[in-house]
């Protein structure tokens, strides 16, 4: 299979003078504040860790918008996604990689960010579908978000309105191959920049009801 | 229901107990009526064989007997104690001449009723018999007129008094014949079918007669008020 | 000395000076009368005492004729005793009676006096029918005097009692009469003499009719509705005098009379008459609403068994001694209860809702004379029952043991529930004595005092004398109990000092370790358990003043019960351990319905016990000791009824139902000992009593059937029934009783093996049940005492407020639930071993599919109440009291030395086994493992392997992968929506309700409903019977006919 | 054998057992995957899953017992290993079956489940305690059988000892106890399906009802141990069964097979099988398992 | 011809049973208290004919030549009947009046405070 890149959209920008987050909330852990420096025992360490999470790649088993139809079949003969060491699990305490496939309602968002933000460093938000990419066929819906790395940051967009599983699997590959180099680092942009973030996901949750212990 | 089966069982206790009327027939003298009979009088030297035995054989029955009439009086007068809820039905009058007869009788059937207890030892009756003829004087007098003045006070004290003199009798008999209510060794037991005669025996019929004599008449008095609002003492 | 005869004439002479002395005044007259009656007093016990110092008895003749022509008295023993109980009663009565009367007369100090005058004279005389006056002049005083209270029932039950009283006096008159006839004479013995001589038809009838008057005089069953009714309606004080004079004296006059009556159809009669009362009377209390009623059943009941004794008594010198304390027992607390209701004024037994909270000496003497009445111990009726069940089991009278006991066991039915509203906590309505005079109270006090007095009298007999811990401990709570100065917390430094130093006692004094023997083993388990509960004491308090004192005397009964050689000694703790820990069950908030239960079930147990006991007297056996000769049919009976009191005691399945709820609603304190010490002395029991009699002969008695393989199943059985049905229990203390009872099965079955092996497995099972249980339910205790509420769902998250009380839990249910390396599973495993060597295969697998069940509560145990989610209410809360906490780690470290070096307790074990069974059963190889015929553990490998692992692990959580962080509460995983508050969050309610669907064929408690139709047949039975009593004069006296036709019917007659 | 060299061979035993239990875990993946016409995950994809997990950069807990959880979990395998006797005769591979016998065993299984379900349970996540509800309650049920079948194998061999009861079976397979008691075996393998919690039995994880269960809020480190106590238990159980019922091994190749093929008997079911509810599995464990079981016994009783 | 004294005998059982008739078929108090009296009476009567002898007189020595020696004094020990039934009689009957006055003093305050004298009324104690 010839090895296409994938389009994939920069993150945005963090306004200026933003900085790397103070100390959290005492009751949210999001994970921790720093890589790995350079010295060259950690650097093997490092590589040999990245080795392992590139291929035991937990999916939190999480369905927010009609592209979960899309997720189903890679469990199946045909496409069988454990071939590559991928695993659903229901809990994000043990998942990796969070799916958001397909619009994303204002309502859902708020899961989605709890979601994520209990799953454990390091994790990465797949991006599914033109909705999360610009809203897609909902791009002017009252309800739904247009751009997802406005709230949480994507490593992967997987484009297509579906995209169909092979699609899905490419895109795997292709995190697969970030992780592996150490070039995913969206949860550690969503730590340095969390007020950031905070403020957009605020910004668009009028009814913002997550308890204080969350953060 | 209940009536026919009271009536059932009463006739069938009747013939339980007519079983018995064979026992019940004449059989002589048992042994100790035997003894009564034959000895008695001396023993006692008192002509009456009924009072020796009321008296002195079974004196203590009697010093019983006379706590049962002293009992059921003071009982009577303790339950008639409270005075509420009877309505007073004032009888009628009496007229002058049944009271004025009443009180002309009185004195000889006391009299009459003291000649019996007094000569209890030697002719049929005694205490109890003379003083119940002494009662009927009274209830006589009662009967005449509901509210004829009773002296309460010699009443009383007759009763109390007559009493204790059996009791002391008793003790006499304790401390001078050796046990309680013995006849001997305290009067001359003196001779046979004379008034002073038969020991303390006389003495004793005297005090029981006054005290069932009082006893009776307080008893009277005690039931013709008991619908009266004066508290009696 | 004075002449007894004075007794009667100045008593006489002053009752007829009476009202003229009363215009002196009434002071006057009552101190006349008071002075009389406390000469009488005094004269009948001078009496007594100079009778009992060997003194002839007076032998009086009135008129100066012997008998048979005059009227002789006799004055022995048993008329002085019962003139000095006639005196006294009259004196405190007339005390009591001079505050409550509505109208005063002197009429009514001369029928009291005349009444005395009446029962001594009728206790005296020797002559029919000068006790034919005697009956009427008491029979009239009592009438007389029955009118003394509210108007309209006095009279109403007066005329009732009158009119049978007068169809009585006929009957007797007419029997005095023919027999007078018959035998020419009037002298008792002289008649007895000549009667057999009288050989005519209808002798037979004559004695019928003084016996059915006599009969009816006593009020016997049927003809007891007038004698129930004046009770009810006649003034308390009243009935108490009557209770001290006329009913002896009749019952005695009954006594004299049966000389007459040669033959067994008489004395069968009789005693069937009396016994019929016995049962029928507490039959019928027991729906009995109203406390004067009920009373006045019980001492019909009372009577009935006295009179059931009399026809015996003439052929056992223990029987008359049984007699006379029943009777002396009767009258002290029957007038004493009497007082004290009428002191009370409460109609209902609801109205007695913590009675008297203003009077600490009236609420013990209330109990007191309800357990005297009910026959306990140390009051003298146990030991009059006592001695009546022995003489009825030396003769051939055995049979009536059976509706004796049965009678009691009813009479314990109402008494308890009557005395279960008392204990209720004092709150509005409660009534107090007030402003009680004291000569009011005096009387109350005396009676209680005395049998209280007599009563440690003889238990101090028993037990080795005034100097035993036993009695100590005893006469310490009793203090405690009484005096109100002393403040709670003293009590538990007190109960902890004493305690403590007869534990050190026993460690320092020669002869060698205690554990040695299992006298000694149990002394040191029961020492041990009330320990640790005093220590935690000085940190949980107590709701109720009277806890400690309780508490000591419990204690110090199960000493004496563990101690005493004999069956008698035995028995005495066991029922004053009954009692007191029922006390102290009913302490709790609402421990009074649960105490009752306990009570019955007790009581029952007791009752059985003391059948198995009376089957070992019947052989002649009274030590425990002796109790091997038994052989036959005799060792199984008494081992079966013996064995299935204590299978009832230790609540084994289908008696379970008294368990949990006295468990859980007994004081917090409490039931760690309930649990721990208290479940362990039926234990006792099986390994001494039960044991001794099993031992040498039931193999050959009973063939196939081993019983001891029944009991094992029983136990077997109760540890699977209990510890399933402690998985579904919502509440902690309720869990951990059923746990409890489980625990005790597997002990039951241990012992029942009869193995060296099986009594190590139960005795050490013993020691650990009452280290964990009692650490469990220490902890709940000061959980419970922190949150208030004992409901699962209620509590939960508690591990960071209470941390200590958690590991508490922990260690506990590690250790309850055998998982090794704690101690635990050394239990689990010597009972299997055992289990296996005996062979009993398929219980060795049921008791261990119960043991794996046990899990399910554990879990819920630890996890409802500190695991989960912390409410928020809770966030506050506070560690237990240190004291409590001392305690609770002086558990632990027990636990934890019995975890690492089993050897310590095995090795006494081992030579108590050992001493027992002459075999050890278990090898102490190199002292390090333990082997048996089966398999080997060595407890210390074990230890060492779990630590390091332990070690190894958590050093590999801490260093490998990244620094772990703690949390927030409520940042859970739930299904990314925010979580609810943590009351919908903990997951505490219905835990295993899975598991109750499966279960469910075998869940539906069969038991509770079997035992409640027992209750409600029973009832049903008291409620219909009592019909017969219509209130109705006239149907009263027609019994009267009915009752006499029917005993002629039966042969009487002729 | 001394100590020390016996506390080495353990620990390279209990080395080997994580590995091989690690590897049964990714075989049986590898042939769930087969059978569902999948190409399914290498074989070495629990290796890598318990790298990952420790190769992550957070770890959260919920305090002290979620510590406890793991630790005793983890314990809970390696002490019941290193409590049987994998080869006997073998002193290197008798690990410390010197210190209990059979009974010993016996209990420390419930070691592991206990402090699992202890440290579940303080995360405060209300599916732990469900699950542990139902694991418990399945727990319980499959030992009734399986103490039937211990009772069985224990009265026919007159002791607890796992080694005398390796020995009373050798001489051939016929003297297995398998075949010389063919109810306790039922019985025994029957409860083995509830022991290793593969379908029908898989209550407690249930992932369409309560995701994983108990272990619903463990990650990293925590998961790991979890994953090596899960691995090492079941290498233990199955040297029990084949130690009580396949005559136990001479070598350790033998030892090999015959666990595998002991295990292999829960995943086929496994694989062909729905979930039961929670009831329904007590009840089948309480029904022909336990008739075989008490059958088994009564078979022994007569036969003494 | 009657040998002995059943007419007595059976006037006094007839007595007996009349009275308790009474006593437990009238509903009248007044009628009841009468009945124990009637029964009373039969009871007292059946005693004295228990010492009645054939031809005997009543137990009184009058005669003075009988008091002379222990001889004569025998001789009227056969003459006389039973003095003993006499003397219980005496006691009895005034046992019976003792009763009586107490029952009819019952009887005047239970009309006092029940205003009947209907004996079911008096029945509310029961059970």
């Amino acid at each position: 299979m010839e090895k296409r890149k994938l389009p994939v959209l920069p993150v945005a920008a963090p306004p200026e003078g933003s900085r790397p987050h103070a100390p959290l909330g005492e009751g949210c852990f999001l994970g921790e504040e720093e890589l790995p420096k350079a010295p060259a025992l950690k650097e093997a360490l490092a590589t040999i860790k990245n080795w392992f999470r590139a291929q035991s790649l937990w999916v939190m088993a999480y369905g927010t918008g009609c592209g979960a139809i899309e997720l189903r079949p890679l469990t199946t003969a045909r496409f069988d996604m454990e071939r590559f060491g991928m695993a659903m699990r229901p809990t994000p305490r043990q998942s990796n990689v969070l799916i958001v496939s397909g619009y994303l309602a204002t309502k859902s968002l708020k899961r989605v960010i709890r979601a994520y933000e209990q799953m454990p460093s390091p994790k990465w938000i797949v991006g599914l579908g033109s909705c999360t990419i610009n809203g897609g066929m909902y791009w002017d819906s009252y309800n739904t978000i247009n751009r997802l790395d406005l709230y949480l940051p994507v490593d992967v967009y997987i484009a297509g309105c579906m995209p169909r599983p092979e699609a899905l699997i490419e895109g795997f590959k292709y995190l697969m191959e970030r992780v592996k180099k150490g070039e995913a680092n969206g949860w550690h942009h969503y730590l340095e920049n969390l007020d950031w973030y905070k403020a957009n996901q605020k910004k668009l949750i009028t009814d913002w009801n997550l308890p204080d212990y969350n953060w | 229901m209940k009536q026919i089966v009271a009536v059932v069982a009463l006739a069938t206790l009747a013939i339980l107990l007519w079983q018995l009327a064979p026992i019940a027939m004449p059989s002589g003298l048992g042994v100790v009526a035997q003894h009564y009979a034959e000895h008695g009088v001396q023993d006692n030297r008192g002509a009456n064989l009924v009072t020796s035995v009321v008296v002195n054989y079974r004196g203590f029955d009697t010093l019983g007997e006379v706590t049962v009439l002293f009992l059921s009086v003071s009982g009577a007068a303790f339950v008639l104690r409270r005075r509420t809820g009877l309505e007073v039905h004032e009888p009628r009058r009496a007229s002058e001449i049944v009271r004025t007869g009443a009180r002309l009788l009185f004195a000889p059937i006391v009299l009459f009723g003291t000649y019996i207890f007094v000569h209890g030892h030697l002719t049929p009756g005694g205490g109890f018999q003379g003083g119940a003829v002494v009662a009927s004087g009274v209830l006589l007098l009662l009967l005449a007129n509901k509210d004829h003045p009773l002296p309460h006070g010699f009443l009383s004290w007759t009763e109390s008094l007559s009493g204790l003199g059996f009791v002391a009798a008793g003790l006499a008999g304790l401390w001078a014949g050796g046990s309680f209510l013995a006849n001997r060794g305290i009067l001359p037991l003196g001779t046979w079918n004379q008034l002073f005669s038969a020991g303390v025996i006389p003495v004793i019929y005297t005090f029981v007669g006054l005290k069932v004599g009082s006893e009776l008449a307080t008893l009277l008095d005690v039931m013709m008020h008991a619908a009266d609002e004066e508290v009696h003492q | 000395m004075v002449n007894p005869i004075l007794l009667i004439a100045v008593s006489l002479g002053v009752a007829f000076l009476l009202p003229v002395v009363d215009r002196l005044g009434r002071g006057v007259s009552r101190t006349v009368h008071l002075l009389t009656l406390a000469f009488g007093m005094l004269v009948s016990f001078r009496w007594l005492a100079a009778l009992a110092a060997g003194a002839q008895p007076a032998r009086i003749i009135t008129g100066g004729w012997p008998p048979p022509l005059g009227i002789n008295l006799f004055f022995g023993p048993l008329e002085a005793a019962l003139a000095a109980l006639a005196f006294t009663t009259a004196l405190v009565a007339a005390l009591y009676l001079a505050h409550h009367e509505q109208v005063p007369t002197v009429k009514s100090l001369v029928i009291q006096l005349v009444l005395v005058v009446g029962a001594v004279g009728l206790i005296m005389t020797r002559d029919l029918f000068n006790t034919f006056v005697f009956l009427e002049i008491t029979g009239i005083g009592t009438y007389a005097i029955l009118s003394f209270g509210r108007e309209r029932e006095s009279l109403e039950s007066g005329f009732k009692y009158m009119a049978l009283g007068s169809v009585a006096s006929i009957f007797i008159l007419l029997g005095v009469a023919f027999l007078y006839k018959l035998t020419g004479t009037l002298n008792l013995d002289d008649m007895a003499g000549r009667l057999p001589a009288v050989a005519v038809a209808g002798v037979g009838t004559v004695l019928l009719l003084l016996l059915v008057g006599l009969m009816a005089e006593l009020k016997l069953f049927p003809l007891n509705g007038p004698a129930i009714d004046i009770y009810d309606g006649g003034e308390p004080g009243v009935m108490a005098l009557l209770v001290g004079t006329t009913v002896n004296a009749v019952l005695f006059t009954f006594f004299k009379v049966l000389s007459l009556y040669r033959g067994d159809a008489w004395a069968l009669a009789v005693s069937t008459v009396g016994m019929v009362t016995f049962v029928v009377a507490n039959l019928l209390a027991i729906r009995q609403t109203r406390v004067r009623r009920m009373l006045g059943y019980s001492s019909s009941a009372q009577l009935g068994l006295l009179v059931f004794l009399l026809p015996f008594v003439r052929g056992e010198v223990v029987l008359m001694s049984a007699m006379a304390l029943l009777l002396l027992n009767h009258t002290l607390a029957k007038a004493g209860l009497l007082w004290l209701a009428g002191l009370h004024g409460g109609e209902r037994l609801e109205d007695w809702r913590g009675a008297f909270p203003d009077s600490v000496a009236l609420r013990v003497s209330l109990g007191a004379l309800i357990l005297a009445m009910v026959g306990m111990p140390p009051f003298p009726g146990f030991w009059g029952k006592w001695q009546a069940l022995v003489g009825l089991a030396r003769s051939d009278a055995w049979p009536w043991i059976v509706p004796l006991l049965v009678g009691s066991l009813l009479e314990l039915v109402y008494y308890f529930g009557w005395y279960r509203h008392i204990l209720e906590p004092a709150g509005e309505g409660s009534r107090g004595a007030g402003r009680a005079a004291f000569a009011e109270v005096a009387g109350i006090l005396l009676f209680a005092g005395t049998a209280l007095a007599l009563g440690v009298r003889m238990t101090a007999g028993i037990w080795g004398g005034p100097a035993s811990p036993a009695l100590l401990l005893g006469l310490v709570g009793l203090v405690l109990l009484l005096v109100r100065a002393i403040p709670v917390k003293a009590g538990a430094a007190v109960s902890l000092a004493a305690t403590a130093w007869i534990l050190v006692r026993m460690f320092l004094s020669g002869g060698g370790c205690p554990l040695w023997n299992v006298q000694g083993f149990f002394v040191v388990v029961t020492l041990g358990g009330a320990l640790v509960i005093s220590l935690a004491g000085l940190g949980l308090p107590v709701e109720r003043r009277s806890f400690w004192g309780l508490f000591l005397i419990l204690v110090g009964s199960i000493l004496g019960l563990i101690t005493s050689p004999s069956l008698l000694g035995f028995f005495v703790g066991w029922e004053l351990m009954t009692w007191s820990s029922y006390l102290l069950v009913s302490q709790g908030r609402k421990g009074t319905r649960p105490g009752f239960l306990y009570m019955l079930f007790s009581g029952a147990a007791g009752f059985l016990i003391l059948g198995g006991l009376m089957v070992a007297e019947g052989a002649g056996v009274d030590a425990i000791g002796g109790l091997v000769q038994l052989g036959g049919g005799a060792a199984l009976a008494a081992w079966t009824l013996v064995a299935a009191g204590f299978a009832v005691k230790v609540a084994s399945l289908g008696v379970h139902i008294w368990a949990p709820d006295a468990y859980a609603e007994s004081p917090d304190l409490f039931t760690p000992f309930l649990s721990g010490v208290i479940s362990k002395i039926p234990i006792f029991g099986l390994a001494v009593v039960a044991a001794r009699i099993a031992a040498p002969s039931l193999h050959t008695v009973a063939g196939a059937l081993e019983p001891v393989h029944v009991l094992a199943w029983v136990g077997g059985l109760t540890a699977f029934g209990m510890t399933l049905l402690a998985v579904f229990q919502e509440d902690a203390k309720r869990l951990l009783a059923y746990s409890s009872v489980g625990q005790v099965g597997y002990i039951v079955a241990a012992l029942a093996i009869m193995s060296p092996l099986g009594w190590t497995a139960g005795l050490w099972h013993v020691v650990n049940h009452l280290l964990f249980k009692g650490l469990l339910f220490l902890a709940v205790a000061g959980v419970v005492y922190r949150t208030g509420t004992r409901r699962f769902a209620d509590m939960g998250g508690l591990i960071t407020r209470m941390p200590v009380s958690f590991v508490s839990v922990l260690i506990g249910i590690i250790a309850l639930s055998g998982v090794p390396p704690l101690s635990g599973f050394a239990g689990k495993w010597l009972l299997y071993e055992a289990l296996m060597e005996r062979g009993w295969l398929l219980l060795t697998a049921a008791l261990m599919f119960a043991s794996v069940i046990a899990f399910l509560y554990c879990f819920r145990l630890i996890h409802s109440i500190f695991l989960g989610q912390l409410k928020p209410e809770h966030r506050e809360l506070r560690e237990a009291p240190p004291a409590l906490l001392a305690a609770q780690v002086l558990l632990m470290a027990g636990i934890m030395v019995l975890s690492v070096w089993p050897q310590a307790l095995l090795d006494p074990l081992q030579r108590l086994v050992g001493a027992t069974f002459g075999a050890a059963g278990l090898e102490l190889e190199g002292a390090l493992t333990l082997t048996t015929s089966f398999g080997y553990f060595n407890a210390v490998a074990i230890m060492t392997l779990v630590a390091v692992l332990f070690v190894v692990l958590l050093a590999f959580l801490l260093f490998a992968g990244p620094r772990s962080k703690k949390i927030r509460q409520l940042d859970i995983v739930y299904a990314a929506e925010v979580p609810p508050p943590p009351e919908e969050l903990h997951y505490a309610w219905a835990f295993f309700k899975p598991y109750e669907r499966a279960f469910a064929p075998i869940l539906r408690s069969a038991a509770t409903a079997f035992w409640k139709g027992v209750g409600e047949v029973t009832g049903a039975l008291g409620e219909a019977g009592r019909r017969i009593y219509t209130g109705d004069a006239q149907t009263y006296m027609l019994y009267a006919m009915l009752f006499i036709l029917v005993l002629a019917g039966l042969g009487l007659a002729g | 054998m001394p100590l020390l060299p016996k506390i080495l061979w353990s620990l390279v035993g209990v080395l080997g057992a994580l590995a091989y239990g690690l590897a049964i875990g990714g075989i049986i993946r590898k042939v769930m995957a087969r059978i569902q016409g999948r190409i399914g995950p290498p074989v070495w994809q629990p290796y890598l899953d318990l790298g990952k997990n420790l190769s992550l950069r957070t770890a959260t807990h919920h305090g002290v017992m979620s510590f406890i959880a793991p630790i005793f979990r983890a314990g809970g395998g390696i002490g019941l290993y290193l409590l049987i006797p994998v080869v006997v005769g073998v002193p290197a591979l008798e690990n410390f079956s010197f210190s209990g016998d059979l009974l010993m065993a016996m209990y420390f299984m419930f070691f592991g489940s206990l402090g699992m379900a202890l440290g579940a349970a303080e995360a405060g996540h209300p599916h732990s305690p469900i699950g542990i509800s139902r694991g418990l309650s399945q727990m319980t049920a499959y030992e009734l059988p399986f103490a039937l079948a211990v009772v069985a194998l224990v009265a026919q061999t007159g002791s607890f000892s796992i080694h005398e009861i390796v020995a009373a079976q050798q001489g051939g397979w016929l003297h297995w106890n398998l075949i010389q008691n063919p109810l306790a075996a039922v019985a025994a393998f029957l409860a083995f399906l509830g022991m290793n919690m593969y379908a029908p039995f898989n209550i407690v994880g249930a992932p369409q009802e309560i995701p994983v269960g108990p272990p619903t809020e463990f990650n990293s480190q925590f998961l790991s141990l979890l994953m090596v106590g899960r691995a090492t238990f079941a290498v233990a159980k199955m040297v029990l069964y084949m130690d009580l019922f396949l005559g136990g091994a001479t070598s350790l190749p033998e030892a090999f097979v015959k666990t595998f093929l002991i295990y292999f008997w829960s995943v086929f079911v496994g694989a062909v099988f729905p979930r039961f509810r929670t009831e329904q599995a007590i009840r089948f464990f309480l029904g022909w398992p336990t008739v075989a079981g008490v059958a088994g016994v009564l078979l022994v009783m007569l036969n003494r | 011809m009657m040998a002995g004294n059943e007419l007595y005998v059976g006037t006094a059982i007839g007595l007996i049973v009349i009275g308790f008739v009474a006593v437990l078929t009238r509903r009248n108090l007044l009628k009841i208290v009468l009945g124990f009296s009637i029964a009373d009476t039969g009871v007292n009567l059946l005693i004295v004919s228990l010492g009645w002898l054939p031809g005997r007189t009543a137990p009184i020595v009058d005669d003075p030549s009988m008091f002379s020696d222990r001889a004569a004094l025998a001789v009227n020990a056969a003459r006389v009947v039973d003095p003993v039934p006499q003397a219980l009689v005496l006691t009895a009957i005034v046992i019976g009046v003792g009763v009586t006055a107490l029952m009819l003093a019952y009887v005047i305050r239970l009309y006092a405070v029940g205003g009947t004298l209907d004996v079911r009324q008096f029945g509310r104690l029961k059970w």
